[in-house]
């Protein structure tokens, strides 16, 4: 479709083993040294439900799934209805499916795609211990032009312990499909992979935002496990105990943050991970956080709402609680990642600021780059780690909430002679002693404020490409698919800057105006029902008169042609 | 109690646990707006570090036993002059403060006649017997204090107001 | 070199004012802690102090060492997260029967379990005094004079120190704010002891409680050994009128603290992702 | 001041009985046919604090405190800088004083009014039994030109059942001030009572808050005390064991929001106050209440936050969680009272409005009216009563979340035969069974929001006086100054209109498209620091260009005077 | 009029098709619920069945009564509010251990003290199987197949009937999901029991538990008729190895009911605004 990547979707269930097939045609892509993306779609069974490998393939690297897949390989077709609308294909596209499973069933089959048989299970069933997802695998290899080769070394390294045996069945299994394959209808080819000599990386963004938030300085972290924000977490867990720090499981998310506020508040950058449900819980004591300024990271792996919601699908509908979720006004910071790789830079990005300004960052992933891995290039070293404003020993009546130029004041940890205090969550004056009057309130409120307004954030705040008159203003996940949406559209003569938003807060007003200097037209592109995204922007924000919004819920993510269309149409 | 070091070492305790204790009242009393007994709680805290710098010099070249708070062998659960924190009330009144005083220095004394009547070392009873009387001078003075001091009326406790609440 | 003179228990108090009204028994908790600390040895800046909300919840600003003032029930998490970064340092928590056991029960019920070393003083007057004395998880069921269960409440009180030896609490005692000085033992006691030490005090609310003044006469010292083994602790338990005072259990298990170690760089993890 | 009212302070500490005396003296200005308002303002001692009775008294309905006390009474002067900010003085006010107490101090003498001495607490001393409070309320009655018989009836009902003796002692103390009172410096009077025959309520915002409640239809209430909520809840707690209905204490707030979704599920109107951070403690739940369309009723009393905050002052900061803390897209419905009696009002509504519209609804009221007491008109009966669209028995495939015109489905209450189902805060298809279908989510999320959207809120969504090219812009107990100041800007020949919004959510974008209809300028003013309610306008309103703001946070409260001057410097 | 014929416990099934694996303890005490249902003899729409969130949590749907898929920890408090706000339905609850015990531990407590007559069934797998094989807060301190504990937590496991019978439940019983008609019969008598009864179920995890095959061979049903007192219970269940089944108490506190009464119209109540 785009002329540089292949889109391939494997399906099947009950242990057919399409995210095995999935992942293995993942790590072969980097060995041959493409890009790719893959990311995943399972039923509610917990264990040998329908499944869905989706990747793509690309020789450039590549920011978003594509419109359609070029090749579903569908090993049976078992509860295909449940997620047909997450495979979309174009009439070009190859279904490839097992006589044995039947007809393409109606969902699939309205896509009107070409279609093709493969007997991947008699095929399999001739070769003792062969199984289906490797037939497969070997035919869509070849149909996609991806050289057996770099299958077979990562069949090796990977099944090679499992013993020769095994190892050679699945070799003969791959072989036989790749052999079946020459037949078959032709599908679009991956080009020559780059020999760019950067070092692949195989990473998910729930890993990169585990190792952001290590080398942004995270010590300790507690948490509480829920889906998709348990990835980042156990990543952590071993990382941590590792490399001097530790990880510990809580009671629930209301003891995981009030764990990490105790860590923090001992000297300990600290951390957590969670999804909206969990977040919700925590608002109480991140507002605490806030008052008794206490830096601390939630990392806020959004997937679909309201209450339980969709818990294995993507939406970046946790926005409004993130921004606006903590009772009384409490300024904070909330920091969204654009990409996989950025899922490790805004979290190392956040630990930076939460720890620079004594205040909560909740650093906004979702499930579409949490879950999902990338083959990216090895990501550049970033300067930002935890560095706090502490107090030297024995400060003279030392007051921790002091009313300084920046509003950020030096933070006595304990074990620090002389300074010792009480961090508080009731108004209280410089000292920290509660207080009711409303002059220590207003210079309190100010305080909490002002550091996060004053501190200079940089180029950071936002990524910016392109200038023209029309803008498409969006954030998070969503900016994959702008971003390929605007190659595209650029190819068609259609002209269009991003903005996509990584500081979400606090706002940048003067920032933003100068990104918006010149622009007419705005698109907002978000994946909410309610547009809350394009709501913030309204009241944070002065958009040109002329703004046009797609916004829309998941599970489906947004595809690039649907804003390359909306461009085409404004034109 | 037969040393002497360990009896001067109470001694100083009790004269310390009552200062603090009166510290501390003086200091509730001031935050409830209390001030006139404020000021009288203070005054006694006042005697109280009179008394325990007296009985300090008494130990000035003695090696005392280090004894921690829960060592200390009153017959109370606290030294004997300690005022019961339960007996006070944010509007109690200088009749109340000095009747409290009063009946601490009343357990002083008798804690420190007890102790001359049982001890068989006479260096103690002398020190014991020494101390009751001037507890009992203590009584006295305070008795006289408290003649002199109109007893409030029958609702001295009572607020119309409600309480507060917060947090 | 200077020569340090030991702390005494004034040097564990802050020149902040207590809220309290005069004669709460939160005062005696407050001199308690101070002496307990005294005798413990330690610098102030090594203690961290930690509460939730509510009357005795206030105590932390009262003393000269870290605190925290946390938000309502959630004290022995911000003290389990101080103790678990931080193994440097002495972690004592503190609050009231409502913020421990009502709001705060699962954190209760939880610390009790995972055993972090540190010490919890349960400040229990059988009543929310902060909010203007509505029934707590300790307040019998008759209880009337609380405008939200006017009738009483209907329901039985728990006991904390039985919750917490089913929880698994490897220490628990009972003390009375009108006995500090013992108090201040049990503290100490308890921060001595490895692992997660309840201390259940008995500390009046004379404003709403004003009943409990006579405490005084019910209390009476544990004339036992402390049992040291779960089953003989449960059977004396059993049979406890809830005023016996003294230490109650003293377990043997080990305190739980993640180990620190140094395996691997951030380097080394990285290198897992090139493929 | 405003020529029809008085505002008197009666200060004192220790048990003084400042709060007693204003409470007796409100109640006397009941009795003699005046309106009225009164607020307290205390130290964070639990007993014997600093305390002031702040009271305005009035020959017309009033909604608002003035600008200055005419007349302060101060028993004593404890801790008064304290809450001195609270206490603003005009010159020709009158601070009276016992000379036993010292001098007037400084954060009182700088308002430069004018101070005379009475010596309150030897003349109670001269008289058995004899309390200064009411030798200083005979005084402020004689001297603001009340009626001593209206006390003398007030203190008849109150003390009688104490006892002759105190009664008596009382009615001297109280005659001994008046006639003090006839040589000091003269004060503002009180004009002639109103014969309006209008029977008086005096009742808190609170207080009108669980009336409305149960008025309403609320027959279960599951709660968790906090300041300054547990007032609704104190009242609410006989009223339903005495009228069939029961209150009960949970552990905390996690439990009452889900007792009470368990008790709305159940079929019986249900309800919990609170206040900040127990609300924030809900939030999960309350998307449990969302997605699963259990109507119910939380009434959030606001105080200064964040964190613990402020409890006992008042702010209007939860307006932002309020509306936007549920996690994922979770429309439900926020209204707010903009008066004591609206208090009454709006609840009730909101009663009406959750159980019609099966979602939850955040009543955000605030300390100021809920611990205000008003001399108000008997409200007239409001029509809202709770009405659920039920299912009948036996309905055959019953669909719980079917998709019906109107977005509501009827729901089957348990104990009706034949249409068991269950309530699920997972993403269902219309009979409720778990779905993580891109169309089951679209169509549930269309419906939940839907469901709202296309109800008639009929005129009660905001409060609109007057029309004018000036509008202010305001919402809850921000409203009665803008009365009031509106009246007086008109007296000035300022013109400007109101519109006070009682519905917060959903918005009600033609509506406000109506009412702004000709509106050249909009002054928008609330009680927060970072502009919540002006934001929240943004996001969903189009205002017109000229936009200005008076934003401040708690504890001191707006005063008419300052939107007068800003409507002033307008013109 | 027509006679109706009693439902089976097949009638007490839903057609929704459960989730859960293939061999889950779930599977078996679905069915035992059926059956207590069946034979409890209610009207189906008479029953309310609640839950949190979690493998186990699915129940409700797979039954044929009125049910609450809440969220996570929550189900007892809908439970309680669903029998406080309709006393006239009988209410059952159900969950996991992670469910009931970690994030919902508190209101477990407080569901035990507060003796709400409902009867609440953990399904116990020593591990949270929803979300991919975690600790739970009854799993063994060696157990190190969770990536978040991979050297095991370290961590005493809870006893959740011990823990019941410390925070006040009236009724305790426990069973074993590989003998579906036996945690039937219990489920009826907690049913009928009045106040709070706990069925702790142990109910194999076949996914992320495998030895817990092996319970078969651990369970062995109690010798002794339940214990009535609260001291022998607790004395009994001290040396319990967690494998006992059968009612190990059957107390006879009252359930918690507000009473409903009609004393007052809301005219009434209005007038006292009148001045
Ligand atoms: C989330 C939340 N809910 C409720 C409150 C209100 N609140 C403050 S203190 C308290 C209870 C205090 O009781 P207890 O812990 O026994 O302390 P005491 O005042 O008796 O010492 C409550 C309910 C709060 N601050 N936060
Ligand atoms: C607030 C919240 N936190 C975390 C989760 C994620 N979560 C879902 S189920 C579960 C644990 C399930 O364990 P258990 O209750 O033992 O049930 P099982 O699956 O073992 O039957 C967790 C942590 C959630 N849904 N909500
Ligand atoms: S209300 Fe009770 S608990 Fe609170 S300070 Fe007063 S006496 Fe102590
Ligand atoms: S994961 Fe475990 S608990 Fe969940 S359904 Fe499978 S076997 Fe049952
Ligand atoms: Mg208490
Ligand atoms: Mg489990």
């Amino acid at each position: 479709m785009s002329g540089y990547s292949v889109s391939v979707a494997l399906t099947g269930s009950g242990g057919a083993g399409a995210m095995t097939a999935g992942q293995i045609l993942l790590d072969a892509a980097s060995k041959a040294g493409f890009y790719g993306l893959m990311t995943r779609s399972m039923g509610p069974q917990i264990r040998g439900g329908e499944a869905a490998a989706l990747l793509r393939i690309s020789t450039k690297p590549i920011s978003s799934l594509d419109d359609h897949y070029d090749l579903l390989v569908a090993f049976d077709w078992g509860n295909i209805a449940r997620f047909a609308a997450e495979l979309p294909l174009a009439a070009n596209s190859l279904v490839l499916t097992d006589p044995e499973q039947g007809e393409v069933p109606e969902p699939i089959a309205v896509f009107g795609a070409r279609a093709a048989e493969l007997p991947m299970k008699s095929i399999a069933s001739g070769i003792p211990g062969g199984r289906v997802n490797m037939v497969g695998l070997g035919a869509a290899a070849v149909l996609i032009g991806l050289p057996l080769d770099s299958i077979l070394s990562v069949l090796t390294a990977q099944l090679g312990r499992k013993g020769e045996e095994v190892l050679a069945a699945a070799t003969a299994a791959l072989r036989a499909g790749a052999e079946a394959a020459a037949i078959l209808p032709s599908v679009t080819k991956l080009g020559t992979a780059p020999k760019d000599g950067v070092v692949r990386w195989n990473i998910s963004g729930n890993e990169a935002a585990g190792l952001g938030a290590l080398k942004g300085g995270i010590k300790f972290v507690a948490a509480y496990p829920i889906t998709p924000g348990t990835e980042v977490l156990e990543w952590l867990a071993p990382a941590l105990d590792k490399t001097g720090g530790a990880l510990v499981q809580a009671e629930d998310e209301l003891a995981s943050i009030n764990m990490v506020i105790g860590g923090s508040f001992a000297g300990i950058p600290s951390a957590t991970a969670t999804s909206g449900p969990g977040l919700a819980l925590m608002t109480e004591s991140l507002g605490l956080a806030v008052a008794s300024e206490t830096p601390l990271v939630v990392v806020d792996v959004m997937r679909g709402g309201p209450s339980t919601g969709i818990p294995t699908k993507s939406e970046q509908s946790d926005l409004n609680i993130a921004v606006y979720g903590l009772h009384g006004d409490a300024p904070h910071l909330v920091v969204a990642p654009n990409s996989i790789s950025d899922c490790l830079y805004a979290t190392q990005w956040a630990v930076y600021l939460a720890e620079a300004l004594q205040t909560p960052a909740i650093v906004l992933s979702d499930q579409a780059m949490g879950q999902a891995r990338a083959l990216i290039g090895k990501p550049a070293e970033s300067p930002y780690v935890a560095k706090r404003l502490v107090a030297e020993a024995n400060i003279e009546n030392y007051k921790r909430y002091a009313l300084t130029a920046s509003g950020i004041s030096p933070m006595a940890i304990p074990g620090t002679p002389g300074n010792n205090y009480v961090a508080d969550g009731l108004e209280h004056n410089e000292r920290g002693t509660p207080s009711s009057q409303a002059s220590d309130h207003q210079s309190q409120l100010d305080k909490r404020a002002h550091k996060l307004d004053a501190f200079d954030y940089g180029d950071l705040w936002a990524d910016i490409e392109g200038d023209a008159e029309i803008a498409v203003v969006t954030w998070g996940s969503a900016t994959g698919p702008v971003q390929e949406a605007l190659l595209r559209a650029k190819a068609k003569g259609i002209n269009a800057k991003m903005i996509s938003l990584r500081l979400i807060l606090p706002i940048q007003p003067a920032k933003m105006a100068a990104a918006l200097k010149g622009v007419k037209k705005v698109l907002v592109v978000e994946q909410t029902h309610s547009e809350q995204f394009h709501k913030f922007l309204r009241a944070h924000y002065d958009l040109p008169k002329d703004v046009a919004v797609i916004s829309q819920p998941g599970p489906l993510p947004i595809r690039p042609a649907e804003i390359v269309n909306r461009l085409a149409a404004w034109k | 109690m037969s040393e002497v070091a360990a009896f001067l070492a109470h001694a100083i305790a009790l004269e310390a646990e009552a200062a603090e204790r009166y510290d501390e009242l003086a200091d509730a009393m001031a935050v409830h707006n209390n001030e006139a007994v404020a000021e009288l709680f203070r005054k006694l805290a006042h005697f109280s570090r009179l008394h325990h710098a007296e009985v300090k010099e008494h130990a000035k070249d003695m090696v005392l036993p280090q004894l921690k708070p829960w060592e200390y062998q009153w017959q109370t659960a606290e030294g004997p002059e300690a005022a019961p924190v339960e007996r006070t009330h944010y509007l109690m009144t200088p009749y109340h403060c000095i009747h409290l005083a009063l009946q601490n220095e009343k357990r002083g004394h008798q804690y420190y006649a007890d102790i001359s009547y049982k001890t068989n070392d006479p260096e103690v009873k002398r020190l014991a017997k020494e101390f009751a009387d001037e507890e009992a001078e203590h009584v006295v003075m305070l008795e006289k204090w408290a003649a002199n001091i109109k007893a409030p009326e029958p609702d001295w406790d009572m607020d119309l107001d409600p309480p507060v609440v917060s947090d | 070199m200077t020569v340090q003179t030991p702390l005494t228990h004034q040097d564990f108090k802050s020149d902040v004012k207590p809220i309290w009204c005069p004669g709460c028994g939160d005062f005696s908790v407050l001199s308690a802690v101070t002496k307990a600390l005294a005798e413990l040895g330690r610098p102030r800046e090594d203690i961290a102090f930690i509460s939730g909300i509510g009357c005795s919840s206030r105590i932390p600003a009262y003393t000269k060492v870290y605190g925290f003032h946390g938000v309502h029930g959630r004290a022995l998490a911000i003290a389990a997260g101080v103790k678990l970064a931080r193994p440097d340092l002495t972690v004592l928590a503190a609050g009231g029967d409502g913020d421990g056991l009502s709001i705060g029960g699962n954190h209760f019920m939880h610390a009790c379990r995972r055993n972090v070393d540190m010490t919890y003083i349960v400040m229990d007057n059988q009543v929310y005094g902060m909010t203007k004395g509505q029934a707590s998880p300790t307040t019998a069921p008759d209880w009337c004079n609380s405008k939200l269960t006017p009738e009483g409440t209907g329901i039985s009180p728990v006991e904390p120190v039985r919750l917490a030896l089913a929880a698994g609490a490897n220490f628990i005692a009972r003390g009375f704010a009108g006995n500090p000085n013992e108090v201040a033992r049990l503290i100490l006691e308890g921060i001595n002891h490895p692992g997660f030490s309840l201390i259940h005090v008995l500390s009046p609310c004379v404003t709403y409680r004003p009943e409990q003044r006579d405490w005084k006469q019910a209390v009476h010292a544990s004339d036992a050994t402390p049992a040291q083994l779960i089953a003989e602790a449960m059977h004396r338990l059993a049979s406890d009128d809830g005023f016996t005072t003294g230490v109650l259990f003293a377990g043997n298990r080990q305190a739980f603290m993640p180990p620190r170690r140094n395996l691997a760089t951030i380097a080394d993890l990285e290198r897992k992702f090139a493929s």
